[in-house]
Order: C-alpha cells, then sequence, then structure tokens
C-alpha cells in the first residue's frame, strides 16, 4: 500500500451532502463529531467545501433538485475520493420509493462504496461503517 | 450596478440540510433575500394518503428527525379529533413526557449548532455533549434515539416501565447543573451579547404578520404556546411557565429555547414522577368519515395537522403544516440590512427545520408501505434491546 | 537694468543651466518616460483628432521639464513652471470623458495658482537677501545663492511656505492634491502616466527638495510640519482611495498618497531619510506610470474603467496582469520590490529624525502601505481575478486581436524597474547619484540586504514548488467552482465585484462622518474656495439686484452706521 | 369576546357568504363560504378578531377542489376554517399574499400542487418542485400518474 | 551557507515544529471540550494526504494565478523564519529586519487574498476581502505593539533587540505587557483563529479564500498556516522574552514560554464566537489602539 493511500485511509475527510433526507442521518453525522464520538480522534474532519473532501456521506431520497446538483458536485469532487451511502433512504429508498419527487436511487446516480443502514444509523453504526470501508480498500 | 448575490446553499456547513437562499449584498449588507425550497421535497402528504391510519404515524415521523414526536402527535390528535375522541391520562402523560424530552434535545441541538455557526465550537461540543445525556433517557423510555415510534392513533404504542423512572429521573437531574452552567456561560458572555444583542430583530406587528410561531414569535413579545393556548396532552396537569421575552433579536431567540429547556426539564419531571395508572392504548377499530385538525407546540412553534377521512382505513387528504413553513419567511423581514455574517446566524435563530418545511404528504396508493413500516418498528426494537444490554438496564 | 549681467550670463553657459548627478538623473527619467509615453501612444491614442498637437506637446512638456531640472535661476524656473501647468491643461483636454473640460479647468486654477505664489516666494526671497540689488538681481537670483536663510522670521517662513505649496501643488500632495485624482479619471491614459503619476513628481519632489535643502535652513519645527503634512497625505488619500469606484482615480488618489511618503522623508531632514524621499520619488514614476499603462491596456479591453463593469481580464491579457500586480506590490511596499526599498529609507529615516513624534509618523507611514495593499487589492479582484462581468464576458468572447507590442513594451520594462531596482538595491550608490541634494555622509547602519531578502524568497518559492513535485499536480483538472451546488453559469449575478470591499470600512464610527463630509468635496481646496466665491457672488448679486429701493436701503442703513460711528 | 359573540358576530357580519355553518366541537368550526367573499372574510378573521392564520390546505374532491382556510382565536381556543369550493377545471381564487405575508408560501405551494391560480399572487413562482418539473402537472390531484418515465422504482439494493 | 539555513531552519525546522504546534492546539482544543483528540501524527499525515489528492481547478480561474498564491504566501513565511532562525542562533541577521519582518508577516494573508481572488468563486472574493479588510484592521495595533520593543532596545535590529534583552526582558515592564496582550490578539487575528477567523468563517462562507483549494496547493496553504501557528509566537519570543535560550533551566523556560504563548491563542479561540468584520476593525482601531498607544508612550518614558 502506498503512503498516500496510507495517509489517505488515516485522514478521511468528510464532507456531507443531504438529498432530501429527514434530517435525521444529518444530524446523527454531526453528532459522531461530537465528544461521545469525536471521530477526530481517527482523523476525520467534516469539512466545509467538497474541494476538501476526501469522503462524501451521502444521505437521503434523492429528490429531483437534489439530484441534478449532486450529479455536479460528484464531479467536483477531487480523486480518489469514496461514497458512503448512510441511511436506509439512500440505500433502498425506505419509505419513499413510490414518491412523485424520488425518481431514482442513488447508486444509479454515482458509485456507491458502502452503505450503512438504518434510520438513522446509530453513529456507532456509521463509525463501524466507515472503518469497515477503510479496511476494505486498505485491504485491496 | 449590476447586483451581486451571495448564495447559501444549497451544500453549504451552515444547512444540514440542503436549501437555497441567496442574499443580494450590498458590500457586506443584504439587501434582499430570495429563498428556493424543493431540495427536501419528498411528497410525503402524498405517500401518507396511501397508508393506513396506524402506519401513517411512521411516515410523519419521517417528516423530520428531530421533531419526529411532533409531527405524530399531530396527527394522532388529528386522527382523534375525527371522532372526536380523548386519550386516557397514563398515554397523554407519556406523551408529553415524550414531547418535552424531545424539546429539551432539540433546543440543545440548536443551541450546539447556534454556537457553531458563531465559529464557538465549545459551546456546541458541551450543548451536544449535553444532549446525549437527555437521547440516552429517551433510548431507555422509547428505545430509540432520534424516531421514537412511540404514537398511534388512540394512545402510545410502548409503556413506561415503573423501574425505568429513577434510573431517568436520576439522569434528567444530573444535566440541570451543567444546564444551568452552558446558560450562565452563554447569557453572560459579552462577546455574545456584542453578536447577538439588536441582530435580525422580528418587531412584534411582523410577528403577527408573518404569523410565526414558537420561540420565534415568544422572543418577540407574542404570547403565542398551543400548550397553554389549546392544552391538550398533560400540560393542565401542572404548573408552568411560558416564556415570552420582548425584543425579537437573537438574543431573546436563545434566551427563549434556554429558559424553555429549564422549564421541560420540570414538566418532564413531574409527569415522570406523577405517572398516573391506566391503559395507554384505546385501539382505535374503524376511523369514520370526516375532518380532524391536530395541531401541538413543537420545539419550533405549532405543527398543524389536518386530516380529511372517508370512512375507510386510509386518509384522503393529510396536510401538514410544519412551524418553519411559517418562521421562515420571517427571515426576509429579519435580514434586510444586516450584514453577511448576522445572516447565517439569523437564519438560525429561526431554528429552521427544512424537511419538515418541505414535507411528505401523503395520499396514496398502496400497502407497500406496511412492510417499511414493520420493518422500522423492528429495527427499533433492535435497537433498544442493544442499547439496553448495553446500559445493563433489564 | 544693467545689460552686461546678461550678457555675462548667456555667454557662461553655467550660467542658467547647470547639470549635478541628481538633474542629471531625473532628465534621465523623463527622457524615459517620454520615450516610453510617445511609444504606448502610438496606438492607444490611435485614430482621435489633433494627435501631432498632442505629440507637440508632449515634446514640449519634456523639454520645459528638462529645463527646470538644469535650470539654476528662479525665473527661468519660474517661467517653465507655469508653461508646464498650461501643457497639462491641454493634454487633459484630450480625455474624451464628460468631466474632462472641468479637471483641465481645475488643474490649471490649482497649478496655475500656485505658481502665483511661487513668484510670491521668489519676491520674498529677493527681498530677504538681495534686496538692494535692484531688479536685474531678482531676475537672476540663482537658487543656490541664497543658501542657507533661516526660518526664522515670518517672511522667510512665508516665503518658504509659498514655494513649498508650489511644489506641492505640482507633486499633488494635500491639500493641493485634488486636481490628480481628477486629472486620473478624465485625462487619457498616457497624459496621466507621464504628467501626474512620473514627471509631475519628479519636478515637485526635486523642487521642494532644492528649496528645503538648497535655499533655506530647516528649523526642526518647519520640518514637523513637513512631516504631518506627508503624514496627512499619506493617509487620507490612501483612505479615499478605498472607497472609489474608478480604476483611474483610485490609482489617482495613489498617486496623490505615495508623495505624503516623500514629503515626509525630506521632512526628516537626515541624509537617510532624504535619500530614501528621493529614491522613492523615482521608484513611484517607475510603478505609477507601470500601473497607469497597464490600467490603460485594461481599460481599453474592457471599454470601460468603472470597476463594477471590470473583471476577469487575466484571462485575456496575462502579461499585463502579471505587470500591473508587480506594480502593485511595489506601491505597497511588498519586499522586495523598489517600493520597499525606498520606503524602508524613509522608515529608517524618520526613526533617526528623533523628537517625540517619530513613532507616529512611522506608524502612519507603514500603516499606510497596508492601506494602500488593501486599495490595491480590491483593484486586482475587481479588474483582472474574480468573475468577469457580463461586459467583459461579451469582450472575451469576440476574440479581439492580441495586445499590441508598443503597448507592451513600456509597462514591461517598467516592471522589470521594480523588481530590478528593488533586488538590487543595496547596490546603489544613494550619496553619489543623489548628489548635491543628499550631503555629508548617508550614516546607514547598513543598507536592508536585498539580496538576501530576494535569495531567501526565491528559495521558499523553489520548495513550494517542489512540494507540488511531490504531489501530485501534474493531474489537475478543471471543474466548475462550488458555489454550494449551484453553478455560477445559471446564475450569472453570482459575482462580487469589489467594489464595495470596504464599504464595511467606510461605515465604522468617526470614519463615517469623515467620508460624508469627503464627498461633499468639503476637503478639496478647489471646490471650497469655489464655493466661496460663489457665496461672495451671491451676497453681491442680492445686494445689487437692480431695484432702486434696496439701493436706498443699502443707503439707509449705511447713513445710520455713519451716524453711529460719528456720535 | 366569547366565543358565543364571535361566532355571532361572524354570522351577522357575513351572513349572505356563509353557505354552511358547521359548528362541530367546541373548539373547531367549519365555516362554508362563498368563493368570491375568502378575502373579506379572511382579512376581518385576521384583523379585527385577531385570528391567527395557521394554514390552508387543498384537497383535489373531483369535481370540486377545496380549500380549507385554518384560522385559531388564541384567547378562546377556537379554530375556525373557512372553506371554499373551487371548479376543479379552472380553479381560481383570490390571492391574500399581497395582503398578509402568512399566506405567501401556502398559496405558492397550493397553486404548484394542485394547479390552483391565485390571482393577483405577488410572487408567484415555484416554492417545492424541481425546476424540470412538467407544467400543468400536479402531484396533488386524484388522477396523477407517474410523467418521468426514466423513474426507477425497484428497490435497488 | 544561507540556502543551508533556509532549507534545514526557515523550512524544516519551522515546518516540523509547526505542524507540532498545530497537534498541541488542536488536542487542547479537543481536550477543552471533553473530546480526545487527533493522534500525534495527524497534522503529518494530513499534509501527506493532501499531496496524494487529485488538484482541481476552478474554472474560469487563471491556472498559473491559482497555483502560484500558495508557494507566495510560503515563500514569504519561510523567509521570515529564516531571519528569526539566524538571528536567534547564528549571526547578527542585517539592518532593520524588524521592518522587513513585519513587511513579510503581510506575504501569507497577501497570498490568501490573491488565493481567493484568484478562484473566481464569490464566496472566495467574500473570503479574501474580509481577509484584507481584517489585515488592514490589525495592522495598526500590530506595528505599535511591535514597537514598544524597538524603542526600549533603541534599535530596529532583531539582534539589537534581542542583545539589549539580555540584562532584563521587556515583557517584564508595563509597557511589554500591554504590548503582549494587544499582539497575542493580533496574532490571533493573523492566524485566522476565532474570534477573528471572519475570512474563512466555515459556516459562512465554506472557507473564504481556502473553498477551491484542493490536493498539493492546500497542502502547501496548510503548511504556511502551520509554519505561521510557530513563527508568530516565536517572534513574539524574540520580540519580549528575550529569545529562545537553550541553555540549563532556561530551555525549560522557553519551552513555557512558547507553550504558554500557544495555549493562549488556543484557549481564546476555545471560549470566544466569531465576530463580525466591522466589530472587529473597531476592536482593533479602538480599544486595541488605544492600549498599544499608552504601551509606547509608556516606553518612551522607559517604563
Amino acid at each position: 500500500m502506498s503512503l498516500k493511500l496510507k495517509a489517505l485511509l488515516k485522514s478521511p475527510w468528510v464532507f456531507h451532502l443531504s438529498t432530501g433526507s429527514c434530517n435525521n442521518c444529518d444530524i446523527e453525522i454531526l453528532d459522531c463529531l461530537t465528544p461521545r464520538f469525536d471521530i477526530e480522534r481517527f482523523g476525520m474532519l467534516l469539512t466545509g467545501s467538497i474541494k476538501h473532501a476526501d469522503v462524501l456521506l451521502v444521505t437521503g431520497s434523492c429528490n429531483r433538485m437534489s439530484v441534478e446538483r449532486l450529479k455536479g458536485l460528484y464531479e467536483q469532487v477531487p480523486k480518489p475520493c469514496l461514497i458512503v451511502a448512510i441511511g436506509t433512504c439512500t440505500g433502498s429508498r425506505g419509505l419513499f420509493i413510490d414518491s412523485y419527487n424520488c425518481p431514482v436511487p442513488l447508486d444509479k446516480i454515482i458509485p456507491v462504496d458502502v452503505y450503512i443502514p438504518g434510520c438513522p444509523p446509530k453513529p456507532e453504526a456509521m463509525i463501524a461503517g466507515i472503518v469497515k470501508l477503510i479496511q476494505k480498500v486498505g485491504g485491496s | 450596478m449590476g447586483k451581486t448575490i451571495i448564495p447559501i446553499g444549497p451544500y453549504h456547513p451552515l444547512l444540514e440540510e440542503p436549501e437555497l437562499f441567496t442574499l443580494t449584498v450590498d458590500g457586506e449588507t443584504v439587501v434582499d433575500i430570495d429563498m428556493r425550497m424543493g431540495y427536501n421535497h419528498r411528497g410525503i402528504e402524498k405517500l401518507s394518503e396511501g397508508l393506513v391510519f396506524d402506519n401513517s404515524t411512521f411516515v410523519v415521523e419521517r417528516i423530520c428527525g428531530i421533531c419526529s414526536t411532533s409531527h405524530p402527535w399531530a396527527f394522532t390528535r388529528a386522527v382523534e379529533d375525527i371522532f372526536p375522541m380523548e386519550v386516557s391520562m397514563r398515554a397523554k402523560y407519556i406523551r408529553t413526557i415524550i414531547a418535552e424530552g424531545e424539546r429539551i434535545h432539540s433546543h440543545l441541538l440548536w443551541l450546539g449548532l447556534a454556537g457553531h455557526f458563531l465559529g464557538y465550537n465549545t459551546v456546541y461540543m458541551w450543548a451536544w455533549k449535553l444532549r446525549e445525556e437527555i437521547l440516552d433517557v429517551m433510548e431507555i423510555l422509547s428505545g430509540n434515539r432520534n424516531s421514537y415510534a412511540m404514537f398511534k392513533p388512540g394512545g402510545v404504542r410502548r409503556d413506561i416501565k415503573a423501574e425505568d423512572i429513577p434510573i431517568c429521573l436520576k439522569k434528567i437531574d444530573s444535566i440541570v447543573p451543567t444546564l444551568i452552567m452552558i446558560k450562565k456561560a452563554v447569557l453572560d458572555d459579552p462577546v455574545l451579547h456584542a453578536r447577538l444583542k439588536g441582530v435580525g430583530v422580528l418587531s412584534y406587528q411582523d410577528a403577527i404578520d408573518f404569523s410565526a410561531l414558537g420561540p420565534t414569535s415568544r422572543a418577540s413579545g407574542v404570547a403565542r404556546d398551543v400548550r397553554k393556548d389549546s392544552p391538550y396532552g398533560a400540560y393542565q396537569e401542572m404548573d408552568w411557565n411560558m416564556i415570552v421575552t420582548q425584543n425579537g433579536d437573537v438574543l431573546d431567540k436563545a434566551v427563549v429555547r434556554i429558559l424553555e429547556m429549564i422549564e421541560a426539564i420540570n414538566i418532564m419531571k413531574y409527569c415522570l414522577e406523577n405517572l398516573p395508572d391506566g391503559e395507554i392504548d384505546a385501539c382505535i377499530k374503524d376511523v369514520p368519515p370526516g375532518e380532524g385538525i391536530g395541531h401541538i407546540e413543537a420545539p419550533r412553534g405549532e405543527t398543524f395537522h389536518y386530516v380529511k377521512s372517508d370512512g375507510t382505513n386510509r386518509p384522503v387528504r393529510h396536510k401538514v403544516r410544519a412551524p418553519t413553513f411559517m418562521n421562515l419567511p420571517t427571515y426576509k423581514a429579519t435580514v434586510i440590512g444586516q450584514t453577511i455574517s448576522d445572516a447565517t446566524i439569523i437564519l438560525a435563530a429561526i431554528d429552521p427545520c427544512y424537511c419538515c418545511t418541505e414535507r411528505v404528504a401523503v395520499k396514496n396508493d398502496g400497502g407497500k408501505m406496511l412492510y417499511n413500516g414493520q420493518d422500522l418498528v423492528r429495527l427499533s426494537q433492535e435497537k433498544t434491546e442493544r442499547m439496553r444490554r448495553r446500559m445493563g438496564v433489564k | 537694468m544693467n545689460l552686461n549681467l546678461i550678457i555675462d550670463a548667456l555667454k557662461n553657459p553655467n550660467g542658467f543651466f547647470v547639470a549635478t548627478p541628481l538633474s542629471t538623473l531625473c532628465a534621465v527619467f523623463a527622457t524615459m518616460f517620454f520615450i516610453f509615453t510617445v511609444i504606448y501612444s502610438l496606438k492607444h491614442m490611435q485614430g482621435r483628432t489633433g494627435l501631432w498637437r498632442y505629440y507637440i506637446y508632449l515634446l514640449a512638456t519634456f523639454i520645459a521639464t528638462l529645463g527646470i531640472f538644469f535650470s539654476t535661476t528662479f525665473i527661468v524656473l519660474l517661467v517653465l513652471w507655469g508653461f508646464l501647468g498650461l501643457l497639462l491643461y491641454l493634454l487633459i483636454a484630450f480625455g474624451r470623458r464628460e468631466g474632462t473640460p472641468e479637471a483641465a479647468r481645475k488643474a490649471l486654477v490649482i497649478v496655475g495658482g500656485t505658481d502665483v505664489l511661487m513668484l510670491l516666494g521668489i519676491i520674498l526671497i529677493w527681498k530677504l537677501t538681495a534686496g538692494s540689488s535692484g531688479l536685474s538681481g531678482l531676475l537672476f537670483m540663482r537658487i543656490d545663492s541664497a543658501a542657507g536663510i533661516p526660518l526664522s522670521g515670518t517672511l522667510s517662513i512665508v516665503a518658504y511656505l509659498s514655494l513649498a505649496s508650489a511644489a506641492f501643488a505640482k507633486a499633488g500632495a494635500m491639500p493641493f492634491h485634488t486636481w490628480v485624482p481628477d486629472t486620473a479619471e478624465n485625462a487619457p491614459i498616457p497624459v496621466t502616466a507621464y504628467l501626474p503619476a512620473s514627471l509631475d513628481k519628479l519636478l515637485g519632489i526635486y523642487f521642494l527638495a532644492r528649496i528645503t535643502l538648497d535655499v533655506f535652513q530647516m528649523t526642526s519645527y518647519m520640518n514637523t510640519i513637513l512631516m504631518a503634512l506627508g503624514s496627512i497625505t499619506i493617509i487620507a488619500a490612501v483612505m479615499m482611495a478605498l472607497v472609489q469606484h474608478d480604476m483611474k482615480r483610485l490609482l489617482g488618489y495613489h498617486a496623490v498618497s505615495q508623495v505624503g511618503y516623500m514629503v515626509l522623508g525630506l521632512g526628516t531632514g537626515n541624509p537617510v531619510g532624504i535619500a530614501g524621499a528621493l529614491f522613492h520619488m523615482f521608484n513611484h514614476s517607475i510603478y505609477k506610470s507601470c500601473l497607469f499603462l497597464s490600467g490603460g491596456v485594461a481599460e481599453r479591453k474592457a471599454g470601460t474603467s468603472d470597476l463594477s463593469k471590470m473583471g476577469g481580464l487575466v484571462k485575456s491579457i496575462p502579461l499585463v496582469f502579471v505587470t500591473f500586480l508587480i506594480a502593485s506590490l511595489a506601491i505597497s511596499g511588498v519586499p522586495p520590490m523598489n517600493g520597499f526599498a525606498s520606503k524602508w529609507l524613509i522608515y529608517q529615516g524618520v526613526i533617526n529624525s528623533g523628537g517625540p513624534l517619530w513613532v507616529l509618523w512611522l506608524i502612519i507611514a507603514m500603516f499606510g502601505s497596508a492601506l494602500t495593499l488593501a486599495s490595491f487589492m480590491k483593484l486586482i479582484h475587481t479588474v483582472f481575478l474574480g468573475q468577469p462581468s457580463e461586459g467583459v464576458k461579451k469582450v472575451l468572447s469576440e476574440k479581439k486581436k492580441r495586445v499590441e507590442f508598443s503597448t507592451v513594451i513600456p509597462i514591461m520594462v517598467l516592471s522589470i524597474l521594480c523588481i530590478g531596482l528593488g533586488v538590487f538595491a543595496c547596490k546603489i550608490p544613494f550619496a553619489e547619484c543623489f548628489r548635491p541634494e543628499v550631503r555629508g555622509q548617508l550614516d546607514l547602519p547598513g543598507i536592508w540586504q536585498s539580496g538576501l531578502a530576494t535569495l531567501m524568497i526565491m528559495t521558499g518559492l523553489v520548495i513550494g514548488y517542489l512540494i507540488y513535485l511531490a504531489g501530485t499536480i501534474k493531474k489537475a483538472r478543471t471543474v466548475a467552482p462550488f458555489v454550494g451546488g449551484e453553478t455560477l453559469e445559471k446564475n450569472p449575478e453570482m459575482r462580487v465585484s469589489g467594489v464595495n470591499f470596504y464599504k464595511t470600512v467606510k461605515d465604522i464610527g468617526i470614519l463615517k462622518v469623515i467620508y460624508r463630509l469627503a464627498d461633499k468635496k468639503l476637503f478639496d481646496l478647489y471646490e471650497v474656495s469655489m464655493k466661496i466665491v460663489a457665496g461672495f457672488g451671491l451676497v453681491f448679486s442680492f445686494m445689487h439686484n437692480g431695484l432702486l429701493s434696496r439701493y436706498i436701503l443699502w443707503c439707509l442703513i449705511g447713513l445710520v452706521v455713519i451716524c453711529i460711528v460719528l456720535i | 369576546m366569547t366565543r358565543e359573540e364571535v361566532l355571532q358576530d361572524i354570522r351577522e357580519r357575513f351572513g349572505e357568504d356563509i353557505l354552511e355553518f358547521l359548528d362541530k366541537i367546541s373548539t373547531r368550526v367549519y365555516i362554508d363560504i362563498k368563493a368570491e367573499s375568502i378575502v373579506r372574510m379572511c382579512l376581518y378573521l385576521f384583523r379585527n378578531l385577531g385570528a391567527r392564520f395557521q394554514t390552508a390546505s387543498g384537497t383535489d374532491m373531483p369535481p370540486h377542489i377545496e380549500i380549507l382556510y385554518h384560522f385559531i382565536i388564541e384567547d378562546i381556543n377556537l379554530v375556525i376554517s373557512l372553506r371554499v369550493w373551487l371548479n376543479r377545471e379552472n380553479p381560481e381564487i383570490a390571492s391574500l399574499a399581497k395582503e398578509i405575508e402568512a399566506f405567501n408560501w401556502i398559496e405558492r405551494e397550493i397553486s404548484e400542487l394542485l394547479g390552483v391560480t391565485f390571482t393577483g399572487h405577488p410572487d408567484p413562482r415555484r416554492l417545492l418542485l424541481a425546476d424540470n418539473w412538467p407544467e400543468c402537472v400536479y402531484p396533488l390531484r386524484q388522477d396523477y400518474e407517474e410523467w418521468d418515465e426514466t423513474a426507477d422504482r425497484t428497490r435497488g439494493v | 551557507m544561507t540556502i543551508i539555513y533556509l532549507v534545514v531552519f526557515g523550512f524544516f525546522a519551522t515546518a516540523v515544529l509547526g505542524l507540532v504546534t498545530s497537534w498541541i492546539d488542536r488536542k487542547v482544543t479537543a481536550r477543552v471540550q471533553y473530546r480526545v483528540g487527533p493522534p500525534f501524527l495527524q497534522p503529518f499525515i494530513d499534509i501527506v494526504k493532501l499531496l496524494g489528492k487529485e488538484t482541481v481547478i476552478p474554472a474560469g480561474a487563471s491556472r498559473e494565478v491559482f497555483l502560484s498564491a500558495p508557494l507566495l504566501g510560503l515563500a514569504g513565511v519561510i523567509a521570515v523564519s529564516t531571519i528569526l532562525w539566524v538571528n536567534q542562533f547564528f549571526a547578527e541577521g542585517f539592518a532593520g529586519d524588524w521592518i522587513v519582518i513585519i513587511y513579510l508577516l503581510t506575504v501569507p494573508s497577501l497570498s490568501l487574498i490573491i488565493a481567493g481572488f484568484a478562484s473566481g468563486n464569490p464566496l472566495a472574493s467574500l473570503g479574501s476581502s474580509r481577509e484584507m479588510k481584517l489585515v488592514i484592521a490589525y495592522e495598526l495595533p500590530f506595528i505599535l505593539a511591535m514597537l514598544v520593543p524597538v524603542i526600549g532596545a533603541h534599535s530596529i535590529r532583531i539582534g539589537g533587540i534581542l542583545e539589549a534583552q539580555t540584562t532584563g526582558i521587556f515583557a517584564g515592564s508595563i509597557s511589554g505587557i500591554l504590548a503582549i496582550i494587544v499582539a497575542i490578539l493580533c496574532v490571533q487575528a493573523k492566524l485566522a483563529f476565532v474570534p477573528f477567523d471572519i475570512p474563512e468563517a466555515e459556516t459562512e462562507i465554506v472557507e473564504g479564500p481556502l473553498v477551491e483549494y484542493s490536493g498539493p496547493a492546500l497542502a502547501v496553504f496548510r503548511l504556511m498556516k502551520n509554519m505561521l501557528l510557530f513563527v508568530l509566537p516565536f517572534f513574539l519570543i524574540i520580540l519580549f522574552f528575550g529569545g529562545m535560550r537553550l541553555n540549563g533551566i532556561n530551555l525549560l523556560w522557553t519551552v513555557l514560554e512558547y507553550v504558554g504563548i500557544v495555549a493562549v491563542i488556543t484557549v481564546i479561540r476555545n471560549t470566544n464566537p466569531r465576530v463580525r468584520i466591522d466589530q472587529a476593525v473597531r476592536f482593533f482601531w479602538g480599544p486595541m489602539t488605544l492600549i498599544a498607544a499608552v504601551a509606547v508612550i509608556l516606553a518612551l518614558n522607559g517604563l
């Protein structure tokens, strides 16, 4: 494993993208930063600009307005970047599968590396998911 | 000279959910504001129309993660208003406990985020650390951190066990000193005062005209609280104060929320200590044709649900109006003439919840969702078990 | 009149004109600017009517300037000085803006008005020194013959102030500065670069240096006044520059502000400060003309000098951006540019000047640099960087032909000079170059190691570049800018033009009041005197309205007054 | 004013505008009114009776579209819902947004989700739906059908 | 020889110490917030990671200007730190290097400003304009505060200032204390830390000038900021505490002084909300300038 990849896995900066979620996953993502979970231990930081991001945390059920922006934003991330889909909405679209405003599942729009199910997934689950992702990438 | 627009959003660190605010600025001064919604619209109102009444509570819970008690309660009240019927006293108490718990955690969340938006990350971390305690209490009571799934038309889904009550009371008591400490740290900080006082003033008349709700209106001197105006739940059973301040600026909105947290703790404690015995569920069989209105005081203001039934087990129309829907337009009245830096905190002071605002209207076509509802119940049950095991609670 | 005296003077070639190292240097620079202006004008002024007059005026200005530099007598200097004022008026009139006639008139009134003061000053000097030798003495009074008039009596102070105000007006120091921004805004760019930006600075400061050092014996009191005037000029002009909306006007205010440094340096009264002032004079003329000429290219490209309508020009004129940036860094005194070298000398002079107020002058001078940097950052953003405005986008899409060679040559040479004079500042023998104004030893604790600092910065750049190479810089990919998910193409209004960058500063406390007064032109000597004149006119017209009844009223009042006085 | 006085006042003042008066329970009153009198009544309730505007809800009930304006008078805990019936083919009603800010967004929402035209609305842009949403397709109508052929309704994962 | 100083001390030593300081800052912040905080090597890992990332250049920006802006800032910091190191441990330095340092310290800000402008992003432009306003706000009290040691030492050479403090450090006098208070707040603003992180206000204008930067260019910027985090306290120590003395017990003092200054900066940043830009300008031009002026007057009177 090259040094750069190693460094990437030790310092993944996450950017949070909501595509029409119920806010629960988003709040739990923020929760990961707070004293009880403190993902800065693993070198993770929540960044404000997508140009600094290494990991995209996508939440929500991809509604029409968001989908257009999501495609553009995915282009803007400097590669390599990993996509984490958080919550049931991003995985199976849960309740919203028949909604008139949520036409496409996330994995039809951008390639997803890992799904973290739950409504909302607990912060522990999110951290575990990202750690698993890191192991997966590190192992390959 | 052409105008200059500074966008806030849709993907902006200020906003947890996507939303676009375009500030027209002159230098750093905001001269005009426009809002573009729709990044969060999922059509829940339409979806809800396809679900049976029991399952709709799950959908409305997913209107918003932070208001995951307010919407179900308003919805169940709307359904009960169709009959009309009253639920049992114990169910009312349990509902009140859950709602007040949510109010505390929502206000703490707001306080933390407001600190974060001001670059005051210490407040953010402290408030959210405290919030974790409340979430633990909620997890003991309901089995879940956020979406509690406690409500159903006619009562509540889960009872509160007698042995959980002392644990919860102890935890609640333990957060009071920290809360008072944070209150002092926040409200006596001269820099915060300099930053918040006189900023984003919503006048009394504007609050009336925009029909502002909740803390947003109460900070402007409009004494408006559904819990007092149109009593429901167990709020009549005890004494508590409605917090009203007069200035309408961001500082006052913070004061209202912080003082409300302390009131909420008192209400919650009273309810836990005086929980009456009795049935928790009235087991509704058939909903008669008709229409009902349910409105309750969510942390952000009045949540309003309107349900129309045609006598089948599904609503014909379910209309959801979240408090932010009424509060967000006041942004326009408060932000103009302020600077961009203030614009962000003024926006935050409304405590906007966009997913509520763009909710899902549910009206629909099939029992497909049923599966989902059960799924969620199962999920939340599993989680509760895990949590309980970990915390050593039986 | 003694005819022999004239014949003697004419016989002796050194009688009227003499070359010193400093005046020669000035003349060299004047020549350089003349050549550059002519080269630049070839394209820039193309297609205008009456161009032959324009070039003749340029040439006449050049010759008169040389005359002033080398002249040894007051009267020759005065005549040429007045002639220059007239030429300035004529050259400004080549502008094609709405405000051009007014600006030209303003310049003429201020410069011409101070010429009269200059005459007064010369007569007073004549009175003070050779009053007995008759009118011919006045005519042939050499500038250095009057050396060392002590500034003790009222007459000598008035004489000094009269001469100094002529120098201030020419150089554009406060309080006679107001013609400079107006001229900058309304005159053609080459004219501004030629006269107010370079030649007038050389002339004004050269003359000020001569009277300060050759004619009078400065007292610490007068030095303090000079330094105070310099400091006020620095800070006030740069504060005005911060909030301007027009590129040329903004540059014009800087032409004023920088004069403050020179006056400050001269006011220190010690060789280091004076050397700094004179060095700054040359540096200023270099980077200021570079700025004006580069700005001229940008203006022609964008078709306007209104800042709110410019932006994003770097893509079409990258070379001009570089020269503009270099000149901006130089004027802001960023090491290792030439502006820093001369400012460094001035600071050193201020620190050596003694007296309790040196801290104040030093602070103002250094803070003025920060403000200069601020307003140039605004300019760089608004003109070259940032998102292109609608108008500029249109221009860019039209694919006009490239910038002409002849306009680029002068600005290139000037910007190279900016760097060169800065990097090799420690190699310049100031004492030799600036004789006779810099007398005695340059009592320096060593000049600043400009070469060493340059080496440091170069190494830093190389290290940074190596870091880039260690990374994956080559794989750079172009993507849309991140504005929260929206795209700029769909939202052309998401463009910060930068015009109002410093509005926040403008609105702070007392500054708000000052700026409001400045907007009302209350600090503009010209406007104020115009208003006073107009006010008198109003009073007189009120008194003389031609109605018999009012005249009778005046008569009655007069009668009453006389009665009261008599009784 | 007490509850009875308020209701009496409304009855007297708007006698001919009221089609039906349903006094459901002590806290709920539903009043069916003519569509053209909506502005007068809402303004009266809002300005003179001090009622707070809660929201408006539109329902597609073929052959009509029904709009309910909910007001609450907080002092007496009374929710008053004004009901108007509109023609489904060409629903049109006067806008209140220019008078009272609180009506602005909800009218925009109803107009895009149900296709009701609010005449005289100061800002009749879209509020919720995406830019590429087709004209004249209203998701909350009973006859709404999927229009997007690219929509994927499979569970995927 | 100069090159060796430059590379070894000006760059490597400063960079390493700067990254360590940045770790201290993050760790203390985390502890104040009841968190664990990042591991020791985290700042280094961040830099290495950024080097390995792709660089994206915003459309509409000038590629050359965009990429060269970070280099300018880095060069400025390296020059400053070299001058400081050389004065501290090796040689005399040159005349008037105090002025040169004051000027060079604006170069990092300058590079940020140009970077923001070159991004062609409205948020970055706004951030840059705020940075510029902040520079003109703190420059006045900063120069005044920095003048106190100059007055005390009657020299504008860093060497001279160090020499003058062999008998007694300036921090021991009233004027010195006042000047340090002002200087630390100005340093706070120079580092763009809360309460003066106005140019990079994450929740207002994303990351301000840095919003478009990624990969190695961002790495250089971060390196520059971290180096600044070392250089500025170092500069204060030289001016007010008689420099770093590495003999015997003085070594402990030096470390304490340094960590103390860093800790004060960190604590200030964790106990304050961000102020508005106009408030910042008022603050610096009002009370701060006043205090600094008092300090200068006291220093002129030998106090």
